[in-house]
């Protein structure tokens, strides 16, 4: 039996980012991760709330959640969305250690009857898979072999920044040179490319409000993903596979161009390599540009 | 107590250590000398020149070799460092480890064992830009003259080929490391600084393009010596770098890196822009920086370089350093007096890494030092102690405060042994 | 010496037996030089070919060792034999490692280098050290600052006898005045107490220290080891005897009457950051207009320095001294606002921290140039980062963070002579522009321009000196054109050009106290150094051990007065009718008046003018038929000489035509070895020596200048002699030119190659 | 803190480098504590995804800050062009969390009434991301984005959402948006009440 997790999912895993939730679940229990959903989870605000709500409403939104699995247990709370992991674990960490932080929140939290003093911690999936997991595991579930796949590893900005680098985060890997997206391709048997836009921003939530001022920045990330001969990008991200995926199209209409490349989840290419089923556990049928290249590579 | 040791011990053979030994060797103190590397010099030897003259360091570096040579009173170890330290001021118990040069002291310098060898290594002494045979000069101002056999030969044929091409005997593949004792009764720590690792600078993509390079791989480039025999040169192509960006304090001032400033990268990039400047007429040199610290003096360094219309000064810490579509290191940044978004291409990039002492990672002091938090050692002063430091391991300083404070720590030195 | 018996050692290691006829060298040294003893030797450095020569010593068949072998800079140690005069001939570095093996000419040139090293030897004295009379050891220490305090202590504690003058009634200096000092210690990040009042306490109670306040310094006369001084006190003089003298008069606040467009002088309320610590030290920070306590207080960095109109350079500590007036002044009250209008900000090492103190403490940074500053306090900056000019109003003070003035001279004493004025003219400008193919330049064509005017290059300190020197070369110590005093600010900070004599402290270069207490220390050793060296008959750096002095014969001397003004540490002086007299131990040895004698009759016992010019004769001048040219290389062994033999170590080949003696300095080269090498039949000679000029690269400073200056007379000499001028060149050869050197020597051996042969060849 | 920051809010200064506003934003807004650490090295402004869209880049906005400028900081466009990719946060050499300053100035901009701050995209789409998580507990992506297109008026949410409709069908179609009923917590009672206390304590701490 595996390390048991409280697990939250996220918004987005009920709908953009839904292939994430499904993906990651059904490898779970093969890395020896067990997930325990974390009982009637709320938004965590992304990087959004903060403006209208406020600053000490937004963070009162992972309070609460905190709260919530706090008394499921003391086991880590593991999320795999780069918005909900930052929030989240930034709200623990000023709760833990910021003067003042704590009396105020739980001041909120009161008005529910709840309280939380930090002692939990919050981790991302990705961190997790490193440090508790390790590659060889990822190795030794692998059957089918992704053989000949050129994989772009675009980790994006929240799953790293600003905590990958830090002790709480777990200090896994670097904040602009991040080495363990590729390494979670490469334990699949994939080619992981030389991906100089790996932490490169894909306009985040401005990306859905204003378009136009962000189409500039998925280009480049499409640009170098082509220009490196990559078969699809992976991304631990939500936001980030939405993005680059949902506005190729767009992209194209704006600049004359003709991307047509799969953003797929490391998590999928975990599933289609551990020889589960590429549609039910791997979601490559949730990709609106086919990530079929995927299962076609894989040794069978 | 009578002090037992009127021996000075000086830790390091960089123009610290070098001079804080000849300092005290010349008001008659009986000093031993260590150096951990082949050769005495330390990072001055590697410089192609000095600001603010543009004079050359193995100048100075001469006065002192022949004062060295001259004197009597010290002793000089080479690739021997210190593993433990026992007892107190006037009484140190110091063990000494020697690491295998595999050539004695018969070598003559002859070079037959270096035509011998057939292996090639990364050259230390260019910072690993070119490569030098498994036997070696470490450079033509080695002091002591002696080849150098690397141990990566040792048990091969190329080793038996090396050792029977020296008619002198010298070759001594069985070498090993070895430990012997001192008795001292002050030690002075001059073990110096190394670059900041860059690559630890993630946005400035030292790693990926071997057109951005650091400031004392610049020095190697510039210096007759160098991998390029001085011609400033993309390493990419070896096509004249015409177009030069100096990045100031590349880790230095930085929380996340090296939070002191190193106090000498502003000088040594003015001096840079200075050797790019001599050597191509059309060429143009960036320095970007936050502040430009030429203290004292060197301010007319500052003007001079200032005043030459081929190099200007951009106030801005780049966000990145890209390697652009062409391949050429790009700088990306705001301009802060313009507020000018920028992204300038450049044949080369050199970043001014800042120095880390010795003492803060690569180098543990064997005994109870007083250290701040940046590993360098603090200076003592007065009576009472037999420990002092000297040079970059006591701060940021640049060569003349290096010898500066070494002369000082010599003096101290002297007063520990004399009681 | 009478009786030498001189052995030539032939080394035949590293590859030197393979690529020259030894036996013919053999015959050369015993057939032609008459050597009474020469010896082959596979290898001369080992424990065996040391052991031939020592035995042949021990045995009383030979009292001088000719070693033909490898260069001098190498093998030093091991060549050494008690007290046995060594000569050391150079085959290796300089003939087979740049010329091919087994050739006429590299045969030729092994044996002139035998021929040399025999002739060298037979003109070799071993010096004997001048000790004459008594040494003190007592060290003076000018100034009872901080630095002059550290330095008399250090020196106490040394076991030296220290004189400690100053002027002030009182010991302490400016420092005695800061009520706290700059963080020197970690975490570097407060204000420290000021502890030199303990100094203070330390050295006045030290019985090694005696003080002498409200005295001057009003004669200095002798030399190391012999300095006898005047002081003045109270209108009385009392004589005293030194050994050394450290120099730590520190330095005074630029006038800030002179800083009328900072504000200065149109309203009280405007101070300098001296004033403004005095009234730390008082009590508080207070305005003068009206005793209240300012709330809104701005800094002006740079306040004359920088400035090419007043300072040119950096005072260094102002930065860090506004930030801590800045810092106490806002933890003395949260709601005062402290800002700091800096040009750029110096907080060099750690002291970052400082900085970064600052800020937390919410002192503001504001970038620009301050323009003006109003008598209502409004200060107009050219704000660099709002890209706008802010005029910065409400203020209740505003604090110029002036800079340091050195005293290397005494601004209140009387001006010597006019003619010592001169000597304050500087004559090194550090602003110089960096000659160069594309630097300081337009672009092709156009000639270098000084970018920055340096303003005190063509003005003098004001006041006298500081030590009343009663040399031949003037009262002052040298300064530079930034008006500090003279010291070799690189490799070897504490050389001046006043042996025995070290500065230290802001009077050396804008420094705080910690870095200034430091710099006493250092300054102390290298006076204690002077005071041995001297009582040993030994000069110190750069030639630190040699025994050797120039001697006059003044038989012949003609009291030209050559040497007394070419000496560049001024140690000759000239008694009334002009005899040149010698103060030994302010003597460096460099022989630049052995060089300057036109009568040729100052030598050193180890090195003269009639040894080089025997060397020079010695080499064998073939006929003009032979079309062998020879070409003398006199050569700065310190830098010129090492550059031949790494040309060698990295084998560089180069003409075989040239014949190279070493020298002390281009200063001691006596134009009669030019002049000697042209009559014996040399075609051509080559001066190498250092860079001269404003960025000098020569150890004695003027050395290579003066050679320089002198050659210039050569081409008429030449030109009465009916040969071409350029038949004898000078060029600056650095030490890492050795690849460049060999490529000068072919140049020019391929000119003279071009002329016909020097028809005095035979005479 | 007191209870009565309101009061204290300071108004647009008329003199530079007043500091009433410096002070205001060190002690009020989210990582402003470290914002006097900034030493004007512009790596934040040079980082910036969006940093060409901005008005100025934060470099200057926080010397804008300092300067007293309070209208012209308040009204500047910065704060939305923010992405929180945190390269400003993770490279400054002075730890100053640039993008929590960013948006917690944003915020505050918006409350003290900048028309400026109120009509930005950003304000818009919070607005109504906020609606669907104050009504759900949840991010309903498909009503809250119609909800955002609406704060235009109808027509032009329209026209946004037929530009977007081949997207959605899209994402119809691979599962990843659903025609349902929201997913609604069960807590949105007691989270509504959170929120409500959260931001009752921030204005009484803020005075906005």
């Amino acid at each position: 039996m595996g390390k048991k997790y409280t697990y939250y999912p996220g918004c987005s895993s009920e709908s953009s980012g839904s292939h994430l939730d499904v993906s990651l679940r059904a490898v779970a229990p093969k890395l020896g991760i067990e997930l325990e959903d974390l009982n009637d989870w709320n938004c965590c605000g992304a990087s959004v709330a903060h403006v209208e709500a406020g600053a000490l409403p937004a963070s009162a939104l992972s309070a609460r959640n905190l709260a919530n699995a706090r008394a499921q247990g003391n086991q880590d709370v593991l999320t795999a969305c780069a918005a909900c992991y930052l929030k989240t674990h930034h709200t623990n960490e000023k709760i833990r250690d910021k003067p003042g932080f704590k009396e105020k929140i739980n001041e909120a939290l009161g008005a529910a009857g709840q309280s939380y003093d930090g002692d939990l911690h919050v981790r991302h999936a990705c961190e997790v898979i490193v440090n508790d997991v390790g590659l060889d595991k990822i190795k030794e579930q692998v059957t089918n072999p992704l053989e000949g796949l050129k994989v772009a590893g675009y980790v994006g900005c929240q799953t790293v920044r600003p905590f990958a680098g830090t002790e709480g985060g777990g200090d896994y890997d670097t904040y602009e040179d991040p080495e363990f997206l590729d390494d979670f391709i490469r334990s699949t048997g994939a080619e992981a490319v030389e991906f100089d836009s790996k932490t490169a921003c894909c306009g985040g939530a401005i990306a859905l409000m204003s378009p136009d001022r962000t189409l500039g920045l998925i280009k480049k990330i499409l640009d170098e993903a082509k220009e490196k001969e990559a078969d699809c990008i992976a991304t631990p991200c939500p936001l980030c596979q939405q993005n680059v995926e949902m506005y190729q199209a767009a992209v194209n209409k704006e600049y004359g161009t003709d991307f047509q490349i799969p953003v797929v989840f490391y998590s999928q290419l975990m599933a289609v390599a551990f020889g589960m089923d590429v549609n039910k556990d791997a979601c490559l049928d949730r990709n609106f540009i086919s990530a079929d290249v995927i299962a076609q590579k894989a040794r069978k | 107590m009578a002090p037992n040791s009127q021996t000075i011990l000086v830790v390091g053979g960089g123009i610290a250590g070098i001079s804080a030994a000849i300092e005290a060797a010349e008001a008659g103190a009986d000093v031993v000398l260590l150096e951990r590397s082949p050769t005495l010099g330390g990072r001055v030897a590697g410089l192609n020149r000095y600001f603010p003259k543009l004079c050359h360091p193995t100048c100075g570096l001469e006065i002192n070799y022949q004062r060295i040579k001259k004197n009597k009173n010290i002793k000089l170890f080479t690739m021997a460092q210190v593993a433990t330290v026992e007892g107190q001021a006037g009484n140190y118990k110091v063990t000494v480890k020697t690491t295998p040069r595999h050539v004695n002291a018969k070598c003559t310098a002859c070079g037959a064992c270096s035509e011998a060898a057939t292996s090639e290594i990364p050259n230390p002494f260019n910072y690993g830009l070119d490569t030098v045979k498994a036997a070696y000069l470490p450079h033509e101002m080695a002091f002591p003259m002696r080849y150098v056999i690397d141990g990566s030969v040792v048990g091969t044929p190329e080793g038996d080929a090396i050792k029977s091409s020296c008619k002198y005997d010298a070759v001594d593949l069985e070498e090993k490391e070895k430990t012997f004792d001192l008795t001292v009764g002050a030690i002075i720590w001059a073990t110096g600084w190394k670059p900041y690792d860059a690559a630890r600078i993630e946005p400035y993509s030292y790693s990926e393009s071997p057109d951005i390079i650091t400031n004392v791989e610049m020095e190697r480039l510039a210096a007759h010596n160098g991998p390029t025999k001085g011609q400033i040169v993309r390493p990419s192509d070896g096509e004249p770098a015409r177009k030069v960006a100096l990045i100031q304090c590349a880790g230095s001032r930085d929380t996340n890196h090296l939070p002191y400033c190193s106090a000498i990268c502003c000088l040594g990039s003015l001096k840079h822009a200075a050797f790019v400047r001599q050597q191509y007429d059309d060429s143009q040199v960036d320095i970007y920086y936050i502040d430009i610290r030429a203290h004292d003096k060197l301010e007319a360094f500052y003007q001079k370089v200032k005043a030459d219309s081929g190099i200007h000064f951009i106030k801005s810490k780049p966000g990145s350093i890209v390697v652009g579509e062409d391949g050429r290191p790009t700088v990306c940044g705001e301009d802060t007096l313009g507020r000018d978004i920028y992204a300038n291409a450049y044949d080369i990039v050199v970043l001014a890494t800042g120095m880390e002492p010795c003492s803060a990672r690569e180098y543990r002091v064997p005994v109870e030092v007083e250290m701040d938090d940046y590993g360098f050692i603090v200076p003592k002063t007065g009576n009472g102690s037999g420990i002092f430091s000297a040079g970059v391991a006591q701060g940021p300083n640049d060569v003349s405060t290096s010898v500066q404070t070494a002369t000082a720590a010599a003096l101290r030195a002297i007063q520990a042994v004399r009681g | 010496m009478s009786d030498r018996k001189a052995g030539v050692y032939l080394c035949k290691g590293c590859g030197i037996g393979d690529a020259v006829d030894m036996d013919a060298i053999e015959q050369v040294a015993v057939s032609e030089m008459k050597a009474p003893l020469c010896r082959q030797h596979d290898a001369l450095c080992s424990d065996e070919g040391l052991k031939v020569i020592q035995d042949d010593i021990d045995g009383g068949e030979i009292n001088q060792a000719i070693i033909a072998a490898c260069s001098h800079r190498v093998m030093t140690d091991r060549f050494q034999f008690n007290g046995t005069q060594v000569v050391r001939a150079n085959l290796r570095e300089q003939v087979i490692w740049c010329h091919p093996a087994n050739d006429e000419d590299t045969q030729m040139l092994a044996a002139d280098q035998v021929r040399m090293g025999i002739a060298q030897a037979a003109k070799f004295d071993t010096p004997q050290p001048w000790t004459e009379g008594d040494f003190n050891r007592r060290i003076m220490v000018v100034g009872g600052g901080v630095t002059g305090l550290s330095a008399a202590r250090e020196a106490s504690l040394t076991g030296h006898e220290v004189l400690l003058i100053e002027r002030a009634d009182s010991l302490g200096g400016w420092a005695a005045k800061w009520s706290r000092r700059l963080p020197h210690r970690p975490p570097y990040r407060d204000p420290q107490d000021n502890d030199l009042g303990a100094l203070v306490s330390e050295v006045e109670g030290d019985s090694k220290i005696t003080v002498m306040t409200g005295a001057l310094v009003t004669r200095t006369e002798g030399m190391p080891g012999k300095f006898t001084v005047e002081i003045t006190r109270g209108g009385a003089a009392v004589l005293e005897t030194v050994g050394a003298i450290v120099v730590a008069t520190g330095w005074r606040p630029y006038d800030a009457n002179k800083l009328g467009h900072l504000g200065y002088g149109a309203s009280p309320d405007v101070v300098t950051g001296v004033e403004l610590e005095e009234m730390l030290a008082n009590g508080g920070i207070r305005r003068k207009s009206d005793g209240q306590a300012p709330k809104t207080v701005a800094f002006v960095q740079c306040a004359g320095s920088r400035d090419p109109e007043h300072l040119p350079y950096c005072s260094s500590v102002c930065c860090g001294v506004s930030i801590k007036q800045a810092l106490l002044l806002v933890r003395s009250d949260p709601d005062a606002m402290a800002y700091i209008v800096f040009d750029e900000l110096r907080t060099p090492g750690t002291a970052e921290e400082f900085y970064r103190q600052a800020q937390e403490a919410g002192v503001v940074f504001i970038k620009g140039k301050v323009k003006s500053v109003g008598a209502d306090l409004t200060v107009t900056v050219d704000d660099a980062l709002l890209g706008e000019e802010v005029p910065m109003t409400g203020l209740d003070m505003v604090v110029l963070a002036t800079g340091m003035v050195p005293n290397s001279t005494n601004p209140d004493a009387e001006a010597e002579a006019d003619e010592f004025q001169e000597q304050l003219k500087a004559d090194i400008n550090p602003a110089v522009p960096i000659p160069s193919a594309g630097f300081a330049n337009g672009g092709e064509g156009e000639e270098p321009q000084e970018g920055f005017p340096w303003p005190w290059k063509d003005k003098t300190p004001t006041g006298g000196s500081i030590l009343n020197l009663q040399y031949r070369q003037g009262p002052h110590i040298p300064m530079l054109a930034d008006g500090f005093s003279d010291s070799h600010y690189i490799c070897f900070p504490y050389e001046t050009r006043r042996t025995g004599i070290y500065t230290c402290g802001p009077v050396r270069r804008p420094m705080g106290m910690a870095e200034s207490a430091d710099d006493a220390a250092g300054a102390v050793l290298k006076a204690i150094q002077a005071i041995g060296n001297a009582a040993e008959g030994a000069a110190v750096h750069p030639r630190a051990g040699d025994l050797s002095f120039p001697k006059i014969g003044y038989d012949i001397c003609t009291k030209c007065r050559r040497c007394t003004v070419e000496c560049p540490f001024g140690a000759i002086d000239e008694e009334e009718d002009g005899k040149p007299v010698v103060n030994i131990t302010r003597c460096r040895r460099c022989g630049t008046c052995m060089g300057a004698c036109p009568v040729r009759t100052i030598g050193f016992d180890n090195y003269n003018v009639q040894m080089i010019s025997d060397m020079i004769s010695a080499v064998e001048i073939p006929d003009e038929f032979a079309e062998k040219p020879r070409i003398l290389i006199l050569a700065c062994e310190n830098d010129a000489y090492p550059a031949l033999d790494m040309a060698g170590i990295n084998r560089h080949q180069y003409s075989a035509y040239v014949r190279t003696i070493p020298v002390r300095c281009l200063g001691s080269v006596s134009m009669l070895w030019v002049s000697t090498a042209i009559e014996r039949g040399y075609d051509g000679a080559m001066l190498l020596g250092c860079k001269s000029g404003d960025d000098y690269q020569c150890h004695f400073v003027k050395g290579s200048a003066i050679a320089k200056e002198r050659m210039s007379k050569v081409g008429e000499t030449l030109k009465s002699m009916m040969l071409e001028e350029d038949r004898v060149i000078s060029e600056e050869v650095s030490i890492a030119d050795s690849a460049r050197v060999a490529d000068l020597i072919d140049r020019f051996a391929g000119k003279i190659g071009e002329l016909d042969a020097n028809p005095f060849k035979g005479f | 803190m007191t209870a009565n920051m309101a009061a204290t809010i300071p108004g647009q200064s008329a003199r530079k480098y007043d500091l009433g506003f410096a002070r205001w934003v060190y002690e009020n807004i989210e990582g402003g504590d470290k914002l006097s650490m900034c030493m004007q090295c512009g790596v934040c402004s040079g980082s910036c995804p969006l940093g060409t869209e901005m008005d100025y880049g934060p470099r200057k906005l926080f010397m804008m800050v300092r300067a007293g400028m309070k209208d012209a900081v308040l009204k500047a466009n910065t704060m939305y062009n923010c992405t929180s990719c945190y390269s400003c946060v993770v490279r400054c050499p002075r730890g100053v969390p640039v993008q929590y300053i960013l948006q917690d100035l944003g915020r505050a901009a918006a409350r003290m009434g900048y028309q400026e701050a109120k009509t930005t995209d950003n304000a818009r789409f919070a607005k109504a991301f906020i609606w669907s998580t104050r009504k759900f507990g949840r991010t309903d992506e498909r009503l809250f984005t119609f909800k955002y297109y609406l704060s235009f008026g109808l027509g032009e949410a329209i026209k946004k959402a037929m530009a977007n409709m081949s997207i959605a069908i899209k994402l119809v179609k691979t599962k990843r948006m659903h025609l349902g009923m929201p997913h609604r917590i069960k807590g949105t009672k007691d989270l509504n009440a959170i929120l409500a206390k959260a931001a009752e304590i921030e204005k009484r701490e803020q005075g906005i």
